[in-house]
């Protein structure tokens, strides 16, 4: 069950000069027409896939990313026009086809997979007929094509195929799904396979077993593959080569590992260094961010399309557009001053110092049960939890672990079940929001992750914050406007964001004005839902920044709940890992990034594509979730656990045992077997190939 | 699916019962006093409180309320002030009629309007497009007895190539029944056009922007088996919802045509039974008609259920 | 309610003759079908052209319909014909039922001791009768082999079961005139009726004019509808009846009489007039009973369509209280009368098929009206002086029955020019007759709780009596302006007593001057009563009060 | 779908701050701001202008308004006085003919849009202000309060409005009620219109309907992280609602007002033509037609097409108004 992989292999052909590219997109140009007026969205895009070559596209979004690769298959919306330029795939021009020359293209050389397989299949037909509709299309007759739905879904790996194709969509969990939705992109053998954010949204256990899949069967097809992710992650450990796009410019192309390691770009130096890598924590410095925002579409750019945000840039870049500078090896950069890229400044080291401080709350034999259609469903069992003055606690586990129940919890959404208690400052708490004084209330905020539906869209920023402050303060208005612009202040929102409604402000900002609302009275603790994941990367590292810094001023403590494990390891002081409700080991963030974890921990970290470019261990788990209504049998964690021991761990509750001060682990096995067993693994993963997971079958239980 | 028609069944009953008590308190306690409804202004207060003796209509509420409560159960609303007869006896060959009547005009829209939404939606923005979303809106605007009027006028008399009346005589063939139902089916097929056309243009738009019609189209399928195995069965959901709620609407719609054809349907009959001021035939009538809706929205569900396996899901819990 | 309650013209039948007449006299006013017109031209020309004409044209006319019967000894024999009619307003009651959907049923089945002739009543269930010297006994000759669709042979133990039926609903034709148990029925064919009171016009009473007086089985039992208990005497046999779409009859295998050419009668009921013409012009009825002139254009422009127009002395009454309230005062009354322009409503609202009405209710059309009593016309300035020159604001009561909502209209604009502001009140029918009008059951007559000023319909009568006796009448049972006066009083017996036209007429010399000054009520206009049928049938006869007679039509 | 694939990106309107500069004064900046607002409003109401839809429309009703409001004043003949030769074909004088008793029927026609643009505007606010309170009740409680007003709801959207419409006008008349009770709330609710009973009747009918439009709206609302934020500082229920989701659903409510306006002069127009609602001599459209349309078969069509145009005229204005303000709204 468990082997390794190298996420820079394998790395076939780099540059295959003498075979005609799979995939050659030359100086396209797309507009979409906005109330008439044609925009620009890409501004002469170039670039070449060769036949079994993976290229991946990076960018913020907005960059131009998706419609080149909606326009490599001809799939435009209504009101974009490919203005310039041609898209060849396998030689042929795919822009000037007729719609039945553009039907056989899609139907026998092109196919896609794209972000969201839940709603990537029709919901009122089954599976099975859409299989076998791609087979259909093919000529096949309607018995070949069933036996080759068969196949298909063999062949990425679904247990039980007969099965799956007899199911709705519905009845399929989202993993299943895209295993479905690829086996219908591979039905033609593809020259071409576009894969747009194929694993965004889902859980990064499932993200590993989806991105093991089409790297395994990159093997036994000859298919280009176009990916588009914004996690550089799932870039670097898939692709090849990588070409970082910005306001529909490709700005750098090259060898995926060489841009990573060494960028030559102003932007791609910038964005890799928004993020928090190699273990980077806050205590080490702050992130690097880049400022500004996008151009909109359809600016007008005369010089280069970064100049804005470019801390090297000069009159020149202003006014003449650079030009593609090869930089050899198959690399190149769109840059007038390639020469001065060492001399962009990493950020200063972080003031942000770890805390030690008081217990603020203190949370003790927390349930939370919903009632669900006549069925107890356990969300939380039995937390147990503390928050020190000043501190930030980690939240992770896959969706469905009782991270968002617990933080809702704790802040009186839901309350828990009787017998649970809460205590803030000594004092107890009431469970329910609508018992709790005013104080308890000012107490504890929450950020929201998606900031737009966080703000109310009808009200300006000031209204927002004016209310805030007012109703958790209790200050008079004059009081209240006086602090809304030191809140504003603080939170760098200028005066002239608080006029300003909500949808008139870009994400980073909203984010800011939701941060600066949860900390409108003052609060012991603010709860952190995700506050980043729907915020590009050069955003997310000014808000992380912006979060610590305001921990350090106002020794706020942070409940901080993500699935990005680079963002919990950067920002909190203590990780609590959850699991059906349950914690399965909390300690200081070192420690569990150290080891030795819980097996559960261990396939979390190992599931996480690197952006550096590090081997790592692969630990893969079976299935998802289970149902929390019908939790598994003494180990909740032991149907997936890779180091199940038969007869105990589906026997018996696991004990917690302390590995180290303060960081426990709920397992049956020691923990000092657990390291033991932990770096044997790691010693393998330098060894084993990849493909040895190709085997491993994966069931289709539904969710 | 079997409890779930249960339970829709007796959130129904609950609805009919508020049904009854809403009619009841319309025609018995907010005018206060029956019997001078009936009698008017001028009539003696001797005569009025004759007749609210005769009637019931001076009982206590409760009683009356009662009284309300057993003819919703019983099914029995007693006589007709008017003809003095039982009033189901006298509303179900009306009831029946202008079922038949509706049900024709649905049959004969039916295809055509959502023909007409799924080509729209496919031509979105275009003229033809344009073209059938006005139209759609035209003739869901136009009264139903204005269409009926007209179409009575040039069909049946400029022309004479149908019978300008709906009411056939006893023992006409079915082919023969369709030929004079075919107008007034036609008038409101008018107004259900648009509605029909209008509401599946919209949710084939949604059907064409979701992402599993992305797939298809990907798969290199035709516009057309796009449309038909994709789009259809998506789309057709929500529309069915829409009209199954304006049954009670599209009621009105029938008691102007049923005027200008004479066909003695359900509206003519209210239509009557309103300028005599029958209240149990009144009452009963607002009764059957919230059956109606309830067995009609209740079928909706039903029918979305089978053409969308999620909606079954949400419809199980 | 339950006098009226239709949608037809003649809402209020309640045909009373009491007044002995000549047998010639009363075919003057017989008011029967038929005069044929094949287009609107040559009818307007005919009609509306010259009164007196029109009048001869109509008495003339009954042998119109005569001739269409000869005509149609050329016919074909089968075919059903399909007749457009007023959806009965109640149950096919004979003894009780009240409108003219409901008699035009009836007389299919049942028959009348006298029947409609060509220019008088004719021998029907009765082959002859006779008085005695003072006519206060009458002896009926009945016709013999005459069975009943039930089974049985008719007799005088019939005639004397329906009579007694009849005085015990109060039938108010024959109220006062017989009792119970007037009839002698010693002889099987022969009744013999004893009168209470000598009265010389006893046969009309028992004719077709007397639209309850049908011949119905001795066991019969009031209340029970001829649906329930298809039977008669008469030529057709009811089939079906559906009391919403329809009625079927059948050729009577039990009929004595020539056979009806025809197999099939179907009736289509209808609420609407318009509807009605609508389905002629469609061909989905052949026979229409009653139509307007406004609308039925298309009809008198039909070349294959049939007019039956003839005078009648269909009216309607625009009451005003004198008793109390802002007519109180006969001065303003009479301004009414004088803002009101009836050769404009004549000529609007029928094209000239009516005459204007000097506001009194002896119809042009009785032999005994003296036309002698000067005309009033229409003057404003006189109006505006018996007001003082004070405007007045009134609301107008009408139900929503044929012409006359826009007979409301149009005195409104009339009366507006007077200073008479008019509001009108519209309802359908059934509430005005509930509320506006004279109540059902008026506790203490004269009609209490009638509105102060209001129009009501008044069918053909073959008599002025009811008009006379219920609706101007001290403690008239439809008296709605509550009008009571001596001097007309005593007219009106000396106009009931009165023997011969010459003494009749100096009566209503004496009743319409009386009238004319006091203006109880205003009337406005006598109309013509129109039917009529395509030309694909013949011998079509009707009456004005809704009768269809089908027994000597075929189709062509 | 991606969403730069959008037709409009959502960085579109997105107010790029940080190019702009060092701030300096203040009241510049705030100046600046409101300029940003009041052009994002004005962005709308261009968005709305270059529609043609809304253009005729807009231009449409606002014909009928000026009929309405100018009444009689701008008829070319009296519509009610003005007595000429009755069906009168249309030509010369009288442009669309006379009616059976001799009036202008254009003049009445333009005259008749006076009683429904009173009736159907006036039922439809109503019926959108009580619908919108139920709306708000029913989506933001859910629960019981939810199934019990939901249940009502159901039972008033199973009611035929133009039946009700009969039956309520049977019993209550066109006259005012007796009731002082009702007669006092009618008397405040209608503002004077002509038939309270019509308008009530309409008002109570639409408002299970805009209940349940608003409840769907507010149902998406609520489960928004802004209404958790407002509860965490510990508003009021009546707050969240009426303050913080209210203003959010106010794009679906005018959408349903103007619709709503659609249906009621519909529904006014059936019920005219049915016989019940209005008194002679008004020339509302729906009397002319019910006075006129058996006339038709005699080839007299113009008192019957013309005001069954102005209906549908009316109805289809106000519904493009209503579509593109819908379709402004999705942007």
């Amino acid at each position: 069950m468990t082997d390794t992989h190298s996420p820079d292999e394998p790395r076939r052909s780099t540059v295959a000069t003498e075979v005609p590219p799979a995939l050659a997109v030359e100086d396209l140009e797309v507009a979409y027409v906005v109330r008439g007026i044609p925009r620009q969205v890409l501004r002469g895009v170039s670039f070449h896939v060769a036949p079994g070559e993976a290229y991946g596209l990076v960018g913020e979004s907005g960059c131009g990313k998706s419609t080149t690769a909606y326009s490599a298959l001809r799939y435009l919306p209504r009101n974009g026009r490919i203005t310039g330029g041609r898209v060849l795939v396998d030689g042929s021009d795919i822009t000037s086809m007729s719609d039945a020359e553009l039907r056989e293209f899609r139907a026998s050389k092109a196919s896609m997979v794209y972000q969201d397989p839940g709603s990537a299949l029709n919901p009122t037909i089954k599976v099975g007929p859409q299989v076998v509709e791609a087979f259909r299309i093919l000529g096949q007759s309607k018995t070949e094509a069933q036996t080759s739905a068969l196949h298909a879904l063999q062949r990425v790996r679904i247990a039980d195929p007969a099965r799956v194709l007899g199911r709705y969509p519905h009845q399929l969990s989202g993993g299943m799904l895209q295993r479905v939705v690829i086996a219908m992109a591979l039905a033609c053998n593809p020259r071409l396979l576009v894969l747009d954010e194929p694993t965004t949204g889902l859980d990064a256990t499932v993200e590993a077993e989806v991105l093991d899949l089409v790297r395994a069967l990159r093997t036994d097809t000859d298919s280009a593959i176009l990916l588009i992710a914004h996690n550089l992650g799932v870039i670097r450990s898939m692709c090849d080569r990588v070409g970082v796009m910005y306001a529909g410019t490709v700005v750098e192309e090259g060898d995926a590992s060489q841009i990573f390691d060494r960028p030559q770009h102003p932007y791609t130096v910038g964005l890799l260094r928004a993020l928090p890598r190699r273990g980077l924590r806050k205590t080490e410095r702050s992130l690097a961010t880049i400022p500004g925002a996008l151009p909109q579409i359809g600016a007008d750019l005369p010089g280069c399309v970064f100049v804005d945000r470019c801390e090297l840039a000069t009159h020149e870049c202003r006014t003449v557009p650079p030009p593609v500078v090869d930089l050899g090896d198959g690399r190149s950069s769109r840059c007038h001053h390639i020469d001065r890229i060492p001399e962009i400044r990493e950020p200063e080291a972080g003031a942000v110092v770890a805390s030690e401080g008081e217990t603020v709350l203190q949370i003790a034999g927390v349930s939370k049960t919903f009632r669900q259609s006549g069925h107890d469903v356990p969300a939380l069992v039995g937390v147990d939890l503390s928050l020190a003055d000043g501190e930030t606690l980690g939240l992770v586990g896959e969706s469905g672990s009782g991270k968002s129940t617990l933080a809702k919890a704790i802040l009186g959404i839901h309350a828990p079940d009787a017998g649970g208690e809460l205590t803030l400052d000594q004092r107890q708490l009431a469970t329910k929001i609508s018992k709790r004084s005013s104080d308890d209330k000012r107490a504890m905020q929450i950020v929201f992750q998606n900031p737009d539906s966080a703000l109310n869209s009808a009200w300006t920023v000031r209204k927002i914050l004016r209310r805030s402050v007012q109703k958790l303060t209790g200050l008079n208005q004059q009081a209240a406007d006086d602090r809304v612009a030191v809140l504003a202040d603080h939170l760098r929102l200028s005066p002239r964001h608080l006029d300003l409604k909500p949808s008139q402000l870009s994400g980073g900002l909203k984010q800011r004005v939701a941060i600066a609302r949860a900390f409108a009275g003052d609060p012991r603790i603010v709860v952190c839902d995700e506050p980043t994941s729907a915020l590009d990367v050069s955003v997310q590292a000014a808000i992380l920044n912006l979060l610590a810094e305001l921990q350090a001023e106002q020794r706020t403590s942070y409940v901080f709940i993500s699935h990005d494990l680079g963002v919990v390891r950067y920002l909190a002081d203590r990780i609590a890992v959850m699991y059906l409700g349950r914690i399965m080991e909390i300690g200081a963030t070192d420690d569990v990034f150290a080891g030795p974890h819980h097996p559960y921990t261990e396939a979390l970290l190992s599931a996480v594509p690197s952006v550096d470019g590090e081997p790592s261990t692969r630990i893969r788990l079976d299935g998802e979730i289970p149902s929390p209504a019908n939790p598994p049998s003494g180990c909740v964690f032991h149907p997936r656990c890779p180091r199940f021991i038969e007869g105990t761990c589906d026997r018996e509750e696991p004990p917690m045992v302390e590995v180290s001060l303060g960081h426990v682990i709920r397992c049956h096995i020691p923990p000092d077997e657990l390291r033991v067993l932990q770096a044997r693994t790691a010693a393998a993963a330098d060894a084993t190939e990849v493909d040895a997971v190709a085997d491993s079958v994966v069931s289709d239980e539904p969710r | 699916m079997l409890p779930y028609i249960l339970r829709r069944l007796v959130l129904a009953l609950v609805t009919l019962w508020l049904l009854a008590t809403i009619v009841f308190l319309v025609a018995n306690v907010l005018p206060n006093d029956v019997g001078r409804t009936i009698l008017g202004p001028f009539a003696p207060q001797e005569t009025v409180d004759a007749l609210n003796a005769e009637l019931g209509t001076d009982d206590p509420m409760l009683a009356q309320y009662g009284r309300q409560m057993k003819a919703l159960v019983t099914f029995d609303y007693g006589d007709s002030y008017q003809s003095k007869r039982p009033v189901w006896g006298i509303l179900s060959g009306p009831l029946w009629r202008s079922a038949k009547l509706a049900f024709y005009a649905l049959v004969m829209t039916v295809p055509i309007a959502v023909a007409a939404g799924m080509f729209a939606a496919r031509k979105r923005d275009r003229l033809s497009d344009r073209t059938i979303v006005l139209a759609g809106l035209a003739s869901s605007s136009i009264p139903e007895f204005v269409t009926g009027s007209i179409l009575a006028v040039v069909f049946g008399v400029a022309f004479g190539w149908f019978p300008v009346l709906a009411s056939f005589p006893p023992g006409t063939s079915v082919v023969s029944q369709l030929r004079f139902l075919f107008l007034p089916a036609l008038s409101m097929s008018v107004v259900y056009f648009g509605y029909i056309a209008r509401m599946m243009r919209a949710s084939t738009i949604r059907a064409l922007e979701a992402d599993y019609t992305r797939t298809a189209v990907m798969k290199g399928l035709s516009q057309s088996q796009v449309m038909r195995t994709h789009v259809l069965r998506n789309a057709m959901g929500p529309t069915i919802s829409v009209i199954s709620v304006q049954v009670g609407y599209l009621f009105g719609g029938i008691i102007g045509v049923e005027k200008v054809f004479n066909y003695n349907g359900l509206g003519q009959t209210v239509l009557i039974a309103a300028k005599a001021k029958d209240l149990p035939l009144l009452q009963a009538s607002v009764v059957i008609i919230g059956i109606v809706y309830m067995l009609s929205t209740l079928l909706a569900d039903i029918v979305i259920a089978w053409l969308n396996p999620r909606a079954r899901l949400e419809l199980g819990s | 309610m339950e006098d009226v309650g239709t949608e037809t013209s003649t809402g209020l039948i309640e045909t009373q003759l009491a007044t002995p007449l000549t047998r010639r006299d009363f075919a003057r006013r017989a008011a029967i079908a038929g005069l044929a017109v094949p287009t609107i031209g040559g009818f307007l020309a005919a009609c509306g052209g010259d009164d007196e004409d029109a009048d001869d044209d109509g008495g003339s006319s009954g042998t119109d319909a005569g001739t269409d019967t000869t005509a149609a000894g050329g016919g074909s024999e089968g075919g059903t014909i399909r007749v457009a009619t007023q959806k009965p307003a109640g149950a096919l009651d004979p003894v009780a039922m009240q409108d003219l959907g409901s008699y035009g049923m009836l007389v299919q089945s049942f028959e009348f001791l006298t029947t409609l002739g060509d220019d008088d009543i004719a021998p029907g269930l009765a082959t002859e009768w006779s008085p005695n010297e003072d006519g206060s006994v009458w002896t009926f000759k009945l016709r013999p082999g005459v069975t009943w669709q039930s089974g049985g042979d008719f007799t005088s133990a019939d005639v004397a079961a329906t009579m007694d039926r009849l005085v015990e609903a109060g039938n108010s034709a024959l109220k006062g005139v017989i009792e119970t148990g007037a009839v002698d029925t010693t002889d099987p064919l022969t009744a013999v009726f004893t009168l209470a009171a000598p009265n010389g016009n006893f046969p009309y009473l028992v004719s077709v004019f007397n639209a309850q007086a049908v011949i119905t089985k001795a066991d019969w039992t009031s209340g029970t509808t001829l649906d329930a208990k298809p039977d008669g005497t008469g030529p057709w046999k009811l089939e079906s009846y559906d009391p919403n779409t329809g009625a079927r009859f059948v050729k009577s295998d039990t009929y004595d009489g020539t056979p009806p050419k025809l197999d099939a009668v179907e009736f289509q009921f209808f609420t609407d007039l318009g509807t009605q013409v609508t389905a002629v012009q469609g061909g989905a009825v052949d026979v229409i009973t009653q139509f307007q002139v406004i609308g039925g254009d298309a009809l008198f422009n039909d070349p294959n369509f049939n007019v039956l127009g003839f005078r009648a002395a269909t009216h309607r009454q625009i009451w005003m209280r004198v008793d109390e309230g802002a007519f109180a005062d006969k001065a303003v009354r009479q301004a009414v009368a004088l803002a009101v322009d009836r050769d404009a409503l004549v000529e609007t609202l029928f094209r000239g098929q009516a005459e204007v009405g000097n506001d009194h209710v002896i119809a042009p059309i009785y032999p005994y009206f003296d036309s002698s009593v000067p005309q009033r016309t229409r003057d404003v300035e006189a109006a505006k002086e018996l007001l003082g020159g004070e405007t007045l604001d009134v609301v107008l009561h009408a139900g929503d029955l044929q012409e006359i909502p826009q007979l409301a209209e149009l005195l409104q604009v009339q009366l507006k020019e007077a200073g008479i502001n008019v509001e009108i009140a519209l309802e359908s029918l059934d509430t005005f007759y509930g509320a506006q009008w004279c109540p059902a059951e008026p506790a203490e007559p004269p009609c209490s709780g009638a509105a102060e000023f209001g129009i009501v319909d008044y069918g053909h009568r073959s008599t002025p009596d009811v008009y006379l006796n219920a609706a101007l009448s001290t403690n008239g049972i439809w008296n709605s302006s509550q009008y009571a006066s001596d001097d007309f009083m005593a007219a009106f017996t000396e106009f009931q007593a009165a023997i011969g036209v010459d003494a009749q007429k100096a009566a209503c010399t004496k009743i319409q001057t009386i009238l004319n000054e006091d203006v109880p009520v205003c009337l406005p206009y006598w109309y013509n009563y129109i039917s009529g049928h395509t030309k694909a049938f013949t011998g079509v006869r009707v009456s004005a009060l809704g009768q269809v007679f089908l027994d000597q039509a075929s189709a062509v | 779908m991606d969403e730069e694939l959008v037709s409009t990106p959502g960085s579109d309107q997105v107010v790029d701050l940080s190019r702009s500069g060092p701030v300096t004064m203040q009241m510049t900046v705030l100046q600046q701001a409101a300029v940003e607002r009041k052009q994002a409003r004005r962005e709308r109401w261009q968005l709305l202008r270059r529609r043609p839809g809304f253009l005729i429309g807009a231009g449409i009703s606002l014909f009928w308004v000026v009929c309405a409001v100018l009444y009689d004043r701008i008829t070319p003949f009296d519509p009610f006085d003005d007595l000429s030769t009755p069906l009168a074909r249309p030509g010369g004088e009288h442009w669309f003919g006379t009616d059976q008793i001799g009036r202008d029927v254009l003049s009445r026609v333009m005259a008749g849009s006076r009683d429904v643009l009173v009736i159907a505007p006036i039922s439809a606010v109503i019926s959108v202000v009580t619908g919108t309170l139920l709306g708000l009740v029913m989506g933001y409680y859910r629960g019981l309060v939810d199934d019990v007003l939901s249940r009502i709801v159901e039972a008033f959207l199973a009611l035929p409005v133009v039946l009700v419409g009969l039956l309520a006008l049977v019993t209550f008349g066109s006259s005012e009620p007796e009731n002082g009770f009702l007669r006092w709330t009618l008397k405040i609710l209608t503002l004077g219109a002509s038939e309270p009973v019509v308008v009530i009747v309409v008002a109570v009918l639409f408002t299970p309907i805009v209940a349940r439009t608003v409840r769907a709206a507010v149902m998406a609302e609520r489960d928004l992280d802004y209404v958790t934020s407002a509860r965490l500082r510990g508003e009021t229920n009546l707050f969240i609602m009426t303050r913080e989701i209210l203003p959010n659903i106010v794009g679906p409510i005018v959408v349903e007002l103007t619709v709503r306006i659609g249906y009621a002069i519909f529904t006014v127009a059936t019920l005219s033509f049915l016989g019940v609602g209005v008194q002679p001599p008004s020339p509302d459209w729906g009397l002319i037609i019910s006075d006129h349309y058996s006339l038709m078969n005699g080839g007299i069509w113009w008192p019957t097409l013309f005001p069954a145009l102005a209906i549908a005229s009316l109805v289809i204005a106000v519904n493009l108004i209503a579509d593109s303000i819908q379709a402004v709204n999705d942007r």
